[in-house]
């Protein structure tokens, strides 16, 4: 999907942007393999979360719970897997029907 | 556009060709005169035959070019003379030279064999006697002052005493010491 | 020190969304630096792939003040924004009381950004300069830097049939960062990650110039597979290529001291970079190098209490 | 003569620092370099003696002097430096960003010829090679232009719909260390005139209100070419805006200030065109080949950039002969960089002055009045004969 490009009149001048935009900017489409979560294995200890490059792993940080994957930006590179120490983590590959 | 009025101080690296061109310029301008003093820029150290430039006028100047034929040259070391054609541009006959020598202007014009209008002032001697060092500068801005009659003695006193009083404001025998050398050198300049 | 669940309750200032390759190092490392700084904060870029990647026009990652100019001069350019700020904060214009930081890659730093870095540690200006070190221009495509090891190959120190990769050792940048009198000069890795936001913490706290050197691997350019990153960051502690210590006021600090050292064909086998020392004729290079990291290791615990 | 102004002596150089000292900016980061050096120099006198606001930082090169001034500017301050010549060339790369990043940055520039050979005297080389760098240029002829034109600058950069760097520039040595009476303005005029800096977005105001933006984002295929049209628009907006504050500045001051000046030309066959301490001299030669009823003119162009196209190609399309006086060699085999923007200005007039160019004064080499006066003759030559017998020629070089 195209975004509305502005034109040069509409633009802020002197190529300045809003921080934080990228969040529009979706990044799950570029996944082979996939994390899926183990529940019955999860300590919630956070390591996958503080491993993550693309800030994907979702907590509830008021009751320090592991919540899931945001696939909207998981790029899918397995470093929460490889890093869980419970093995709660596994990667599959991405077979495009998940949602 | 009027006459302007061209000056060239010879000088060594370190005698003060530069502030005398400066000083002189700057008490011109406090007398209502419109001025340019520059320096010739080279990579000349301490020691280095060097000159310095003035332009005085009573109308904007406005040209930007060298000097290649003053009215008026100034010679801060005579010993230059053997190094440097200080008379060069000089009209032969209506250019005036002012040299820093004991000798007298008769001396100075037959060592040089040069025709024009000589004067001569000890401004080294009066430097020691009045400032306490050799820097015939202040000296020779006083003759100046007496032989091109650009600027009168007591502007150019008054002048020279507000920029020294800035500088050496706990040293009021400096100021005085160069007050002096000034109407010292004023007094004593000789011409033929 | 907050534990990871309390770090959890701070807001992302570098967030998703950004285009470094999946599992790339310097996105951890910005992020673990960025949960480090609990206090208002300005960032500076270097040019490189944490810039671009993370900052394509129109969208950022940044949720904080944060500025690029050109490759060479983060470090100046942050002096510029640290000293406007102490002038207007002087006039009573801001208020808040805030951190710089400075990010650049090796490439921005050991080489071409080297002076300006200088410049700015020389004159004490009040900022926190981040070297994500992946030992080469990543951005530009894997070409040596002065922070490639030796016998790595890049593309600019290709293995031939005559020469085996990069010919120098490595440039000892967080040496030459001591040697500026900073108050503060550390090296970190991402796979530790409470070393990093320690070490972060402890660095904004300095009312001058700090230096953290953190290794930020590269699984394009180091050639391994990207759920390794954090594990052959850790690797490099383990063999001792990346010893982790900090020097603070001039005092040297060893801050993890490996049970067991391991060799450093360990860190070797798994980059596709130094696949060639493997090879039987390579043998000496190896011993080569192993005798250099055992000098510098020997030589960093002499330097340390 | 209106204001409270008084006359002192002063060089460019000490005119530079001056009215440093009055704008007062918030941030000055500059490096040493002749023959620029002695405005920071006295200018970090003024630091020292706590005389201005400014924090001073003696950075360690030029590029490092304008990225500085880049991340103060963006930062809100109001940032200067000074340069010359290498010094100039060494910023190169961050001219652009300063202009494309929209930030009002005023910078000296002492004119100096660009190595090799290495040189410390005046030309044009090192600013003209900036030409397209996105900063307003305005050359001065004398010292007090120099001072006058600083204290424009800042209004000028600082212009909501401008919004760029603007480099002042004065010719080194002849007026960098030439002592020169002018007229200055008290602290207090120049304070009211300049004003206060017009709030825009920027890192710290994004900080205070915790609204972060993100500034110098890379820029690909999609949005770079609207951010360089806006960059043009800024500088075609430059061109309204700096006649009206010349003239402003005249109200106030009793001196106006346009794009160029032109002396004698209404009624003159053939002009030179001309920048800088030059522009001085060859008033003198008209003056004196007007009384010898030579019809005799010449433009003096303030403002390089933005180029004022229609402007000058009106004040010279009566003309039979013009003369482009370029101190700077454009090193292409035809011409230097002046000539080329002049020869477009004529070339959609119905009857186009005939055109040549003369490079001199590189290095230093100092222009006489026999020199500006014979350049007049071979134009006067060329209008009686209607030939034109060369394009481009050397002045003052050892043939």
């Amino acid at each position: 999907m195209e975004e509305k490009k502005k034109t040069w009149k509409e633009l802020p001048e002197g190529d300045i942007l809003e921080g934080g935009t990228s969040l529009q900017f979706k990044t799950g489409n570029w996944r082979s393999e996939r994390p899926v979560h183990i529940p019955e294995k999860c300590i919630h200890c956070f390591i996958c979360w503080i491993s993550c490059p693309d800030g994907a792993v979702k907590v509830d940080e008021e009751n320090g719970k592991f919540v899931g994957f945001d696939y909207d930006f998981c790029k899918g590179c397995g470093i929460c897997a490889y890093e869980c120490p419970k093995d709660a983590i596994k990667m599959v590959p991405e077979t495009g029907e998940e949602k | 556009m009027d006459t302007v009025f061209e000056i060239r101080w010879h000088g060594r690296g370190g005698q003060g060709a530069k502030t005398a061109a400066l000083l002189f310029g700057d008490a011109a301008v406090s007398t209502g005169k419109y001025i340019q003093a520059f320096p010739e820029y080279g990579p000349e150290r301490m020691g280095a035959p060097v000159q310095s430039f003035n332009r005085i006028s009573s109308s904007p100047i406005r040209i930007h070019s060298a000097i290649e034929n003053p009215d008026v040259v100034v010679v801060l070391d005579f010993t230059l003379a053997e190094q440097v054609d200080i008379t060069k541009g000089l009209d032969p006959e209506k250019g005036i030279l002012l040299v820093n020598t004991p000798l007298t202007p008769e001396e100075v014009k037959k060592k040089l064999g040069f025709k024009g209008k000589v004067y001569t002032v000890a401004a080294s001697k009066i430097a020691i006697e009045t400032i306490g060092r050799n820097i015939p500068n202040t000296p020779m801005i006083g003759a100046l002052t007496k032989v091109t009659g650009i600027i009168k003695l007591d502007e150019l006193i008054e002048d020279t005493r507000k920029k020294l009083e800035v500088k050496f404001r706990n040293r009021p025998e400096v100021i005085e010491g160069n007050i002096e050398a000034i109407k010292k050198a004023y007094n004593e300049v000789k011409g033929e | 020190m907050p534990s990871l669940k309390q770090l959890a309750k701070r807001e992302e200032k570098f967030v998703s969304g950004h285009r470094l390759c999946p599992g790339c190092g310097a996105g951890i490392v910005a992020r673990l630096v960025m949960l480090a700084i609990d206090k208002p904060v300005v960032v500076g870029c270097a040019t490189g792939c944490l810039e671009v990647a993370s900052t394509i026009f129109p969208y950022s990652s940044w949720k904080i003040p944060w500025i690029h100019s050109a490759f060479e001069n983060v470090a100046a350019t942050i002096s510029g924004v640290e000293t406007a700020y102490r002038a207007l904060k002087k006039q009573g214009k801001i208020s808040k009381d805030a951190v710089f930081v400075a990010f650049g890659g090796d490439g921005g730093t050991y080489d071409i950004g080297l002076q300006s870095l200088s410049g700015a540690a020389e004159r004490g200006h009040r900022m926190l300069y981040i070297c994500y070190d992946n030992q080469a221009y990543m951005n530009t495509g894997i070409q040596r830097s002065s922070a490639t090891p030796k016998c790595a190959h890049t593309t600019t120190s290709p293995v031939g049939k005559v020469i085996p990769g990069k010919k120098q050792w490595s440039k000892n940048l967080p040496e030459i960062m001591v040697a500026h009198g900073i108050p503060y000069v550390a090296t970190s890795i991402p796979g530790r990650w409470m070393d990093l936001i320690n070490k972060v913490e402890k660095a904004i706290k300095f009312d001058g110039f700090t230096f953290i050197d953190v290794l930020s691997p590269c699984r394009l350019g180091w050639g391994y597979e990207p759920s390794l990153t954090l594990e052959i960051s850790r690797l490099a502690v383990e063999t001792c290529i990346w010893p982790l210590y900090e020097v603070i006021e001039g005092k040297y600090k060893l801050n993890y001291r490996p049970k067991e050292k391991k060799p450093v064909v360990e860190w070797f086998k798994l980059q596709r970079r130094f696949r060639h020392l493997l090879k039987p004729e390579n043998e000496p290079l190896l011993e080569e190098i192993q005798k250099e990291v055992d000098r510098r290791w020997e030589e960093l615990l002499s330097k340390c209490e | 003569m209106k204001g409270t102004g008084r006359r002192v002596a002063k060089t460019a150089n000490e005119a530079f620092a001056e009215a440093m000292r009055q704008i007062d900016p918030d941030v000055v980061a500059a490096y040493p370099i002749t023959p620029a050096t002695e405005i920071v120099q006295i200018f970090s006198q003024f630091v020292a003696d706590g005389l201005v606001k400014t924090e001073f930082v003696a950075v360690e090169s030029e590029h490092s002097a304008m990225s500085a001034c880049i991340g103060a500017s963006i930062s809100g301050a109001r940032a200067m430096t000074g340069t010359s010549s290498q010094g100039l060339a060494l910023m190169w790369e961050m001219l652009y960003i300063a202009a494309a990043l929209r930030l009002p940055i005023i910078m000296a520039v002492v004119n100096r010829a660009l190595s090799a050979p290495i040189n410390i005297h005046c030309d044009h080389s090192d600013t003209l090679g900036a030409r397209d760098s996105g900063w307003i240029q305005i050359y001065s002829e004398n010292v007090q232009e120099t001072y006058d034109n600083v204290i424009q600058a800042v209004r000028i950069a600082e212009h909501p719909d401008v919004r760029l760097p603007v480099m002042v520039t004065t010719d080194g040595f002849i007026l960098s260390h030439c002592l020169e009476t002018i007229e200055m303005l008290t602290d207090e005029e120049v304070k009211e005139f300049i004003g206060e800096p017009p709030v825009r977005e920027n890192l710290l105001k994004s900080l205070e209100e915790n609204k972060p933006i993100t500034i110098g984002a890379l820029d690909l295929q999609d949005y770079y070419f609207e951010h360089k049209r806006q960059e043009a628009e800024a500088m075609k907006n430059a061109l309204k805006v700096i006649p009206e504050i010349g003239k402003e500045f005249g109200e106030k001051f009793g001196r106006s200030y346009g794009f160029f000046e032109e002396y004698k030309l209404e009624d003159a066959t053939v002009g030179i065109v001309v920048m800088g301490s030059t522009a001085g001299t060859g008033k003198d030669v008209v003056d004196e080949l007007r009384k010898e009823g030579k019809k005799v003119g010449l433009l003096k162009i303030r403002v390089f950039r933005p180029f004022p196209f229609e402007e000058i190609s009106k004040a010279l399309s009566h003309l039979q002969v013009v003369g482009v006086m370029d101190r700077a060699d454009g090193v292409n085999s035809y011409s230097g960089p002046v000539f080329p923007e002049i020869c477009a200005c004529l070339y959609d007039l119905e009857k186009r002055p005939k055109i040549v160019d003369f490079i001199y004064g590189l290095g230093g080499r100092d222009i006489r009045k026999e020199d500006i006066a014979g350049i007049f003759d071979g134009l006067l030559k060329i209008a009686e004969t209607g030939k034109k017998e060369f394009n481009l020629k050397y002045i003052g070089v050892r043939e």
